[in-house]
């Protein structure tokens, strides 16, 4: 087995006396599709923040690439290659819809404020790259016909592509979405789960957040259930659904005896 | 994309530019033999020094309806053009060059406030235009300069007058409370200066803003030093709390206040709290009382009944400094023309004219020409002012 | 200088209470509507000069200051419907600035109609300053200072114990759920404009016998209001009267203890520690928006 | 991005014949003014651009205003070496002040800048001693260029205008590009910027410094041509009125900056030239009430600014549009 991409060690987050994430670990291996799943309110995003430097945990790790990375601010986590998605999607609403894709690509290049605001030929090169960049993300979620719209004219399932394709600009070693096919028609579901494939075939490492449990029989290695902040099963997909605490957790009953 | 509307920003900026142009120019002057003379002022309307501003712009209205119907000077009509500078010296400084430039005014009287004055007594020395500043501030008239002149008793002239109250009660020390701005911090030197010259100490200095609504905390400070006088520098409504909080406080001193209260507004606002307070003015506020052999009294008289009819609202000193300005202006005009250096020459001899302000004797080392022999010490009783003796 | 103290506290407690009945009519309107009021204070200032010329009309203290409560009350409701409302929806700093445009045009309106010399008002209940602990207090403070109180009881009241005031109240949260239980964004609108109004003008008939009306008191009330209002965190009643409060009494102890001159930036840079120290007032990262 | 650059030029042709279709020295003074407020509210706009909002910069030009005053007049260094110092050393004050303040939540950031403002307003009136206090300072030197002075209203037409076009394509600058696309991110949500990569923090800090030298820079050029400067010009009354107009002009275009200042400054030139006129009597109660009314009409009818507002109606008034066709999808 290979080094693990993202390790997460016992992380624990409290607010008050609640724990929202309570001692959960777990691993990514690179070119791994791991999905998180379970009911509303078990702390999948709070686990998403936790690892991307939005809150700080109250204890736990959180190890990238061998190194300890927990607490950094969140935008050097995505400096680092650590790129996210919403829930409830963050669209920049008054920008187009190709603006928003290029803010993407701003962890991998340079221009600084001189140099922009001299429009240093570097600068203006920069911007022609990351326009075509932009452009290519766009085309392969389907969107590039309506690159020059405004951004919050898109019905919500664009605008969940517009949120993928600006993460995939990002070139991320490691991407988190939160709920990727919330609102999108199965035939949109499909293609993104394809797309998920194709950038894995690339080097790219997932954890999804997934209410779809087609997506997630179809898409992950792996699947983690966490209820109440617990993570209360690990495993293949196949496995994980025939675990009764997990079935229990979903339909609400009480976990039967082993 | 942000390409195309340019053409339109640009329709736009001509259209903006074309409308300034066209908008901001003059209205063509009076053709003929009978082109009026014009005289530019420059108040502050609004803004914080409103309540100086709007008497001294109502003054210039009516003088400007007075001359009119007396047939304008020398045959010629003659308009006063006014400006509002809401209290800004560079409104106040873009106000003169308009009048100057655009309106083409042989003299400009204005700059309520000092900073206002100051900032057009610079541009007036360089556009060698006459000025008539009404701002009180010791430092528009001393040392002279060519084209300044301040109808106002200047701010020295009036702590000079407050002290002479001081040294007449037998105080040996006094408190002093002042707004923080130009017109205290004036007060302040003068007071302190002038007080050590005549064995009046100043033994609190107590700075508040006009903004504020409640000043008993200067006052109970002042009070810890326990000083023969308490010492006022400022205009109502700060004026009146700080008298009301006086008393409040139970202080028993005598209550000094600045040429800044001589309007009625303080005794309302002040109200028990008034009694008794002094203060030096000019003598309009007590014109009545005046003896019948006062040279100005006809002339206070007058002012205070013409301003009264067509404003109503009483008089105040304020409107009198603009008065003297404008017919100081009228009578240079008289003698020599619409011509500035002559007009400038003409005003720097001026002897014995008599004004609301005092008796102005200009000399080319004194561009006021006022004196304490022009002030009087005012008392309040009974809701009314009265000489003090 | 222990000995000040008291009067330093008096004092700060009379002009907190100023600030106090000026910073809830703020809250009023932003807690309902989203918009920073910047003609709040111009409602304060409506309120005393009218009331002051009813009275020199010699109509009784009571009668002047209702009708004058209830004329500037229909300037509060026309300035939502001519000015504030022809622009729901837009960003909230056009908001604030048409509002300001409207405290000009009412302080123009002032100082036409009235001039620029302050009006006084009479103590409602005139007497000589109750001593306290060897400090002094006017009996017109404590009619300042009942009234912010009461004013605070009577919101809580309405907001909490009534149903329009929780369905007010849930229409700040959410317009769009307010639609849908039938409670339209503008008529709340235009209640929280008319009563903030009417909160303004009994603020200033009670604080003019201390302090004088002048066609201009508007912009000082205003900025002090403003402060304590977001002090007290913008949205809450309570917390805001404390912020008038403690922004009064920094004022007097930083007068009274330190050099009286720099005061207002004294105030200034309290209250900034104080936002600095205290976390709640911090945005740190993502926090509040994800939780 | 040639067009944009064509604009420019066009703008600049404009700009450098206008002295020749408007010569009096008055309303030279007047395109002076809008001048120095085009610099100083392109810098709130700038700001703008991450959604920040200050009331304070008027503090800003005053810093720049005293600092160059004070190190001219009394040290008697070159103007145009105080201007460069006044402006640096400004921009050094704006970083200190935004170490603490710009983590602040958006209100209590406004509150910061508003105290700010009021603070260094306190400072000038009660330095006595430095700053003249109230009263103010007299006696600043002009600016000259190898002995030739600049005072002429025409000279330092062209001085002014000259670093307002470079402050206006500098912004533009800023505005484009990868820092343009950050600060736009950073307003539409901190934590969507965030989660790219844009670190938030900096990307503020440096369009507040920026903002708070271009007022500086306005500042310093405004006490060498009006040679005096007294606190009220600095207060927070000012920083309202640049906050009014970079609002006015639209704080999501650079090119508010200059409609906005120019509106407002001609709108006040014009109601005062033009109210008495109508009504012979009044004086400026009315204009200020004028004003305002107009300000809220202004307001109303372009929310978004006056500039998006001409484009929004420019767009209406095109029977075809090159936009694709909307609607598609929706």
């Amino acid at each position: 087995m290979t080094a693990p991409l993202l390790e997460v060690v016992d992380l624990t987050k409290r607010f008050g006396g609640v724990s929202a994430v309570d001692g959960v670990s777990f691993a990514a291996a690179p070119q791994e599709i791991t999905t998180v799943i379970g009911p509303n309110g078990a702390g999948k995003t709070t686990l998403f923040n936790l690892i991307t430097g939005f809150v700080p945990p109250t204890s736990g790790d959180v190890i990238y690439r061998g190194q300890r990375i927990t607490g950094m601010p969140a935008p050097q986590v995505a400096g680092a290659g650590i790129i996210r998605t919403f829930q409830n999607l963050i669209i920049f609403n008054e920008t187009t819809v190709v603006e928003n894709v290029m803010v993407g690509c701003h962890r991998w290049t340079r221009t600084g404020f001189i140099q922009a605001a001299l429009a240093l030929p570097a600068a203006v090169r920069e911007d022609r790259t990351v326009r075509e960049t932009a452009m290519a993300a766009l085309a392969l979620v389907g969107l590039e016909g309506r690159a020059h719209d405004r951004a919050r004219d898109l019905p919500f399932g664009q605008q969940r592509l517009l949120e993928v394709a600006r993460a995939l600009v990002a070139r991320p070693a490691l991407l988190l979405l939160d709920e990727p096919t919330a609102g999108l028609s199965a035939q949109e579901a499909q293609h993104l789960v394809a797309l998920i494939r194709r950038l894995r075939a690339d080097g790219v490492t997932f954890v999804v957040i997934e209410h779809n449990m087609d997506v997630v029989m179809d898409a992950a290695d792996r699947v983690i259930v966490l209820e109440y902040g617990e993570k209360i099963a690990e495993g293949p997909p196949q496995a994980v659904q025939r675990d009764p605490r997990v079935i229990a957790a979903y339909l609400g009953e009480e976990v039967p005896g082993p | 994309m942000t390409a195309r509307p340019l053409s339109r920003r640009l329709i736009i900026l001509a259209a903006a530019a074309a409308g300034t142009a066209g908008l901001l120019a003059p209205a063509p002057p009076a053709g003929g033999q009978g082109a009026p003379i014009k005289i530019g002022t420059v108040f502050a309307v609004t803004g914080p020094a409103s309540s100086l501003g709007k008497p001294e712009k109502d003054t210039a209205t009516m003088l400007q309806s007075q001359l009119q119907s007396a047939g304008g000077i020398g045959g010629r009509p003659v308009q006063i053009i006014s400006y509002d500078s809401e209290t800004d010296p560079t409104k106040a400084v873009l106000l003169i060059k308009k009048a100057v430039t655009e309106d083409n005014a042989v003299a400009v009287v204005g700059g309520t406030t000092s900073p206002e004055s100051q900032a057009m007594a610079d541009y007036a020395m360089a556009a060698e235009v006459p000025f008539m500043s009404v701002a009180a501030s010791t430092t528009l008239s001393v040392p002279t300069r060519a084209w300044v002149f301040q109808t106002p008793q200047r701010n020295a002239t009036a702590a000079a007058k407050a002290l002479e109250y001081l040294v007449a009660i037998h105080a040996k020390t006094f408190a002093f409370l002042y707004r923080n701005d130009d017109f205290g911090q004036d007060g302040l030197v003068a007071l302190r200066t002038y007080g050590l010259h005549q064995g009046v100490a100043l033994v609190d200095a107590e700075p508040f803003a006009a903004t504020d609504t409640d000043l008993s905390v200067q006052v109970a400070r002042a009070r810890v030093k326990n000083p023969d006088a308490m010492v006022v520098w400022s205009t109502p409504p700060t004026a009146s709390i700080a008298a009301k909080n006086i008393r409040q406080l139970g202080i028993r001193a005598p209550i000094l206040e600045s040429h800044g209260i001589a309007n009625r507004a303080f005794i309302q606002l002040a109200g028990p709290a008034a009694e008794g307070v002094v203060f030096p003015a000019g003598k309009l506020l007590v014109a009545g009382r005046l003896p019948a052999g006062d040279p100005q009294k006809a002339l206070l008289e007058k002012y205070a009944s013409d301003f009264e009819a067509a404003n109503r609202y009483a008089a105040s000193t304020f409107g009198g400094h603009a008065y003297d300005g404008i017919t100081m202006l009228a009578d240079a005009l008289r003698h020599v023309g619409p011509d500035k250096a002559r007009i400038r020459e003409y005003l720097e001899h001026v002897r014995g004219f008599i004004g609301t302000g005092g008796t102005f004797n200009m000399s080319p080392q004194d561009h006021n020409g006022l004196g304490t022999r022009d002030m009087v010490l005012v008392v309040i009783k009974n809701g009314a002012w009265d000489l003090w003796k | 200088m222990l000995a000040l103290l008291p009067q330093l506290l008096l004092t700060g407690i009379t002009i907190g209470s100023i600030y106090a009945l000026i910073a809830l009519g703020f809250v009023l309107i932003y807690g309902v509507t989203g918009i920073l009021n910047f003609a709040q204070g111009e409602f304060s200032m409506l309120g005393a000069l009218v009331c002051a010329t009813l009275l020199a009309w010699h109509l009784p203290l009571a009668t002047a200051a209702l009708i004058s409560v209830a004329a500037t009350c229909v300037l509060g409701a026309l300035t939502e419907r001519l000015a504030v409302e022809p622009a729901f929806g837009a960003h909230p700093l056009t908001l604030i600035i048409i509002t300001f445009g409207v405290s000009m045009a009412l302080r123009g309106l002032a100082l036409m109609l009235w001039g620029a010399d302050p009006y006084a008002l009479p103590e409602f209940t005139p007497g000589p300053p109750l001593v306290l602990l060897g400090g002094v207090l006017v009996r017109q403070a404590v009619w300042a200072i009942g009234l912010s109180v009461a004013v605070v009881g009577a919101l809580f009241t309405f907001f909490v114990r009534t149903v329009p005031g929780a369905a007010v109240r849930a229409c700040a949260d959410n317009a769009f759920a307010c639609r849908l239980v039938g409670i339209s964004p503008r008529r709340v609108s235009l209640a929280a404009f008319t009563l903030s109004a009417a909160l303004g003008a009994v603020a200033g008939i009670v604080i003019t016998p201390i302090t004088g009306a002048t066609y201009d008191m508007g912009l000082g009330l205003g900025l002090k209001g403003f402060v304590a209002a977001v002090i007290g965190g913008l949205g809450n009643a309570p917390a805001a009267v404390v912020g008038g409060y403690l922004v009064g009494i920094i004022e007097s102890l930083a007068t009274g203890y330190l050099v009286p001159g720099y005061a207002g930036a004294i105030t200034f840079l309290v209250l900034l520690a104080v936002l600095f120290l205290q976390r709640e007032g911090v945005l740190h990262g993502a926090q509040r928006r994800q939780a | 991005m040639t067009r944009r650059g064509a604009g420019l030029a066009l703008l600049a042709c404009g700009i450098a014949g206008l002295p020749f279709l408007a010569s009096s020295a008055y309303l030279l003074t007047v395109f002076n003014i809008i001048g120095l407020s085009t610099i100083v509210t392109l810098g709130l706009i700038l700001l703008g651009s991450s959604g920040q909002v200050s009331l304070g910069q008027a503090a800003f030009y005053g810093l720049g205003a005293y600092g160059s005053a004070l190190l001219s007049r009394d040290l008697g260094w070159s103007p145009w070496a105080t201007i460069a110092i006044a402006t640096a050393a400004t921009a050094g004050v704006a970083y200190l002040v935004g170490v603490p303040t710009l983590r602040l939540a958006e209100h209590f950031f406004v509150l910061a800048t508003l105290g700010f403002g009021i603070i260094v307003n306190v400072l000038m009136v009660q330095l006595v001693d430095v700053t003249g206090g109230a009263s103010g300072l007299r006696d600043i030197p002009g600016l000259r260029i190898a002995g030739v002075s600049l005072a002429a209203d025409r000279a330092f037409y062209y001085l002014v205008w000259g670093l307002a076009l470079a402050a206006l394509l500098l912004a533009q600058n800023i505005t484009s590009h990868r820092t343009g696309r950050a600060l736009r991110a950073i307003l539409g949500s901190e934590v969507g910027a965030a989660a790219l990569g844009v670190e938030v923090s900096r990307y503020k800090m440096q369009v507040f410094v920026a903002s708070a030298a271009y007022a500086a820079l306005a500042g310093g050029l405004y006490a060498h041509y009006i040679r005096f400067i007294s606190p009220s010009p600095f207060s927070l009354y000012a920083s309202l009125f640049f906050l009014i107009m970079a609002v006015v002009g639209g704080l999501t275009n650079i090119w508010g900056g200059l409609f906005g200042a120019a509106l407002i400054t001609i709108l006040d030139q014009v109601i005062r030239a033009q109210v008495p006129r109508v009504f012979p009597r009044v004086g400026g109660e009315y204009q200020t009430a004028i004003y305002g009314i107009l300000l809220v009409l202004i307001m109303i009818f372009f929310p978004s600014g006056i500039v998006r507002g001409a484009l929004d109606l420019g767009r209406l008034l095109r029977p075809v549009g090159p936009e694709p066709a909307k609607g598609g999808s929706a």
